[in-house]
């Protein structure tokens, strides 16, 4: 069965179409990347596999649950690197990260690990907002690797990284689809993630293109 | 759509036949005079305000549960046709208030808990003027109009109690029987009258919400637009 | 899980403490600017101080209240939390519980204000407090649910006092009737039922807003 | 350049025009809670029923000069603006004006408001008119300033009233003295003094102000 | 004469030095990267020299006039995209232009072509606030343009940018350049920029890396 199965999906702001009508399917523990132009609607289409956002037509389930009728169950096997952040200015890099440990019910254990994996540890004790912009990203990516996710959606993973940041993201990218996770990721980096993906499709216009 | 108008026309005929009782037929009030004719108007609308809220309240929970967008345009309607009875009845009342309690604006029960639910409604259509998503809009107005209405009985008798010591109002019952046919006329034709706006209310609401989300076509890939 | 969220909010509050100092001092500045409405009559602001009290705390509660959703729309952190996901409802109670304590802990703080400002005392500290902590209890619930709501929208601190004032109505006048009755002496034994009133209230509001919570913040 | 940021105000005021809408029904209501705090006495309201107006406008305003910001701070745009560059004077004296026509307006629009909860009418609108453009005025000239300011830091509703209101406090009594002077009655025609006294109040912090925009805007 | 003269350049932020004493020159009408990691001090760099913030040592000059005593001549000749992008949420695209062509007193006549050349005339009149990621960058982009500037500021232009955003943003850079326009630009996209720059510095912990 694919992890991600995407039928005639439609999405709409205000009287535009941000999708029209996308089908695919993501087969387990691979990686595909989506291209397209900026307003494509790549966004959009990953917030409503990650359950920010509703669908105004057709349907997607991930990991065999309906991104609408099973969110809470989408939910608890995804994880999503958004545009927003996601994070507390006005808590540490660590502190965030527990956080996010205490909901998910986790043990805080591993905290100073990932930290260490995304190149935070000497800076795990400032607050998010005296982070430049890699580091947001940085940050928000160990978020990500946090909650263990069957499937992981990343929209634009490389922006704001520095070179050995983006081969971070590839050295994660390959280690988590050899322990069978699946990843759906939007970026213009198109060489770099073409390296790594699977399968590729190209929005236009909310639609993939021919 | 004919209906509405059927209602409207039906309203001010009920209104214009009541008024005319009420202003030229039926006597003059006791102690109050001419100005206890207010009456006429002022009793109907409050029974009438009451039952708006009543339908905003069901049309909000009508919502919350089928999501469907028509019991938001209900809702729209009900809420700003109870804004505007509320509001009616504030102005009347202190018409009447004026020469009788000598006071434009008392702080008694009734009259609490009709300037909170005005301002309470006031605020929800605000909000949603603030909101462009159309989803989240009737969800919020939704959520709100329910608070509101379960705060609208304790309202009431919070502030009963806290006046409890200087009730001012002379009770409905001294109400001689001459009264009561343009009170009923009256009643009948702010009901109809109401019934019709909300129903007008409704299709623009509708129609709003249809131009607001009329798209252009989608290929034929798309999925059903729910 | 309401746990790691009470944690959560007491942890971000106590990164704001400054935020509490000055949502004092505007409460405190409030109560000033109350008496000088009324102008120099001490016998009149004796009489109204309980009012002006609850007026004082509602102003600075929609400071509390709004500033409580400013750190989870930065980055939109709030719905990072639903997406992990958390339960709504745990993340709900967290945040009025710290609410809670925050207005309770600014009444405290505002009552020695009133008691000089306008020569209010009263020797009942402990039912005053059981009053406080009961109307703030009144105002964190709805208070929270509408800052959740309008912080998601342009012009929050417009339509937060909107939204919330006329809600907030029937506590704030049993907290109001039963402070004076402390504050001017009860000699007919009323606080009680104005307590139990305020306390029936607070079931209500605390039931209510913490199930519709969950659909004012999921889209 | 005043025309172009006069012109820019004016176009983000319009744009978000709904929020003036907002900010009188906040307004209304704060007029309705301090009859409330009052209780029902129908002579005191009118005898307070000018402090109260501007009490009700003064917490409405920090309202409108904090949301005048809200754009400017959302991606920086006001920093945008400055390294064009653009003249801060111009900056300033484009958004005080702005503010002070919102004000006016929503002034204006109280009136009627308390003239039915507090009964308090009179019939010399046009010197109403006068106090209420020159109290707004002196409400809107430092309150722009420190709505810049506060605008940059945490907290800014708790810290913008509490900048505001101690030095808003001369002109705020030379409104409500005038303001109430004109509708309680003036047999002693002092309300000439007190107006001008406020168009003394404007013209410094009209001078002052723009003068020192340009050190708090800039880093 | 260097276009930007920079010396012993020093900024912190509470107790940690972001740039420590960095000193370069960058001749006129040349293209100079920025590289070094997340966290070196690019950005900072940049918002010192475009005036937005005042060093805490050293001195620098930005086409001979000095960041902190000269300001507003700096600023006249200087633009900068910066990662706040000073565009208007609740204003539309054109309206954006306007407000900055009306402060500039500059005609409003240029800013559909801008428009066009940046690939937003279709969306002109959408608000902002309806704008994707790379949708603003681009019109912030425009802002930059519409400013004729002498000195251009970039930091981190192609972030967020589609491929042909990529192209767009190459052929203006050599566009300026041969219109005698300089050029300092931070970027993590170390080989696509190699090829227009003529000269490239590596920032390390706030200092040039040897
Ligand atoms: C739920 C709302 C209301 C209801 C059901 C209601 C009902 C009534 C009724 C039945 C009467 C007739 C009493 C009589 O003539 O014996 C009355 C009188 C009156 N009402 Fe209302 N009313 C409402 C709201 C208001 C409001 C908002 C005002 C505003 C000031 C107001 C002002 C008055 C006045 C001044 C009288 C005459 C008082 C008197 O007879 O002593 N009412 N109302
Ligand atoms: N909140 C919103 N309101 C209105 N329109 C929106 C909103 N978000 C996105 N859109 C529109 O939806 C379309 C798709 O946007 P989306 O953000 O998904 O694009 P994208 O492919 O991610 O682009 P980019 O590469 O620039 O990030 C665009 O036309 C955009 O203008
Ligand atoms: N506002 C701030 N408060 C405190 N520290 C800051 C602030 N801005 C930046 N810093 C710190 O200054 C250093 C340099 O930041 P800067 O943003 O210049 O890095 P950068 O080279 O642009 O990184 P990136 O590639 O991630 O954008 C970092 O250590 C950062 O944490
Ligand atoms: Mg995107
Ligand atoms: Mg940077």
């Amino acid at each position: 069965m694919a992890a991600i199965d995407v039928q005639r999906l439609a999405r709409r702001y205000g009287r535009r179409w941000a999708l029209a009508g996308v089908s695919f399917q993501v087969p387990e523990a691979s990686v595909m990347m989506v291209n397209g132009h900026n307003g494509a609607g790549k966004s959009t289409l990953l917030r409503i596999l990650g359950t920010a956002i509703l669908p105004d037509g057709g349907s997607a389930s991930v990991a065999g649950f309906d991104v609408v009728k099973q969110r809470q169950d989408v939910r608890k096997l995804t994880a999503i690197l958004s545009h927003q952040n996601y994070l507390y200015e006005s808590l540490t890099a660590r502190e965030n990260l527990q956080v996010v440990a205490d909901h998910l019910g986790k043990s805080r254990g591993g905290i100073d690990a990932l930290l260490a994996q995304v190149a935070l540890d000497a800076r795990a004790n400032d607050l998010v907002s005296t982070f430049s912009a890699g580091m947001r990203k940085r940050l928000s990516f160990a978020r990500v690797l946090l909650q263990e996710p069957r499937v992981v959606l990343l929209d634009e993973p490389y922006g704001a990284l520095d070179p050995p940041g983006f081969d971070l993201i590839d050295a994660v990218i390959r280690d988590l689809k050899s322990r069978g996770t699946t990843i759906l990721m939007a970026t213009h980096q198109v060489e770099r993630a073409a390296r790594l993906c699977d399968a590729v499709i190209t929005l236009e216009g909310g639609r993939i293109a021919a | 759509m004919k209906t509405a108008w059927i209602f409207v026309v039906l309203g001010v005929a009920f209104l214009v036949a009541g008024s005319y009782l009420g202003l030229f037929v039926a006597p003059a009030e006791e102690y109050m005079g001419n100005v206890q004719r207010i009456m006429y108007v002022h009793v109907p609308t409050a029974w009438n305000w009451m039952l708006a809220v009543l339908y905003a309240f069901g049309a909000a929970i009508a919502f919350l549960f089928t999501a469907n967008a028509k019991w938001d345009a209900r809702l729209e309607a009900g809420l700003e046709v109870s804004t505007l009875l509320a509001f009616l009845l504030c102005c009347q009342g202190s018409i009447w208030a004026k020469p009788t309690w000598g006071v434009w604006w008392d702080w008694d029960p009734r009259l609490t808990s009709v300037a909170v639910l005005l301002f309470a409604s006031i605020g929800i259509i605000a909000l949603r003027g603030f909101v462009d998503d159309p989803h989240r809009r009737a969800v919020w107005s939704a959520v709100a109009t329910i608070i509101a209405s379960v705060d609208l009985p304790i309202v009431y008798y919070s502030v009963k109690w806290w006046n409890s010591l200087h009730q001012q109002q002379s009770s409905p019952q001294t109400v001689s029987s001459q009264f009561h046919l343009p009170l009923r006329l009256n009643a009948f034709g702010v009901l109809f009258l109401m019934i019709g706006f909300i129903m007008l209310r409704t299709r623009v609401a509708n129609m709003n919400r249809a131009r607001e989300t009329a798209l252009p076509p989608m290929t034929e890939h798309a999925g059903e637009i729910a | 899980m309401l746990i790691a969220s009470l944690r959560k909010e007491l942890l971000l509050q106590w990164r704001t403490r400054s935020q509490f100092m000055a949502v004092f001092v505007f409460g405190a500045a409030t109560l000033l600017l109350f008496s000088f409405g009324v102008g120099p009559n001490a016998e009149m602001l004796r009489t109204f101080s309980s009012g002006f009290l609850w007026l004082g705390l509602l102003m600075s509660s929609t400071l509390t209240l709004s500033e409580s959703f400013h750190g989870e729309m930065e980055n939109r952190a709030l719905e990072g939390l639903l997406l992990l996901p958390s339960d709504p409802r745990a993340l709900y109670y967290g945040k009025a519980i710290a609410n809670w304590l925050q207005l309770t802990l600014l009444g405290c703080a505002l009552v020695p204000v009133m008691v000089v400002l306008y020569d209010a005392g009263t020797t009942q500290l402990l039912k005053l407090l059981l009053i406080i902590a009961l109307g703030a209890a009144g105002l964190s619930a709805p208070g929270t649910l509408y800052a959740a709501m309008t912080a998601q929208v342009r012009a929050k601190q417009t339509l937060l006092p909107l939204l919330l004032f006329p809600l907030i109505v029937p506590a704030l006048l049993a907290s109001v009737k039963a402070t004076s009755l402390v504050i001017l002496g009860d000699p007919m034994q009323q606080s009680r039922s104005w307590i139990a009133l305020l306390g029936a209230f607070d079931l209500i509001y605390w039931s209510l807003c913490g199930l519709l919570y969950g659909r004012v913040v999921e889209e």
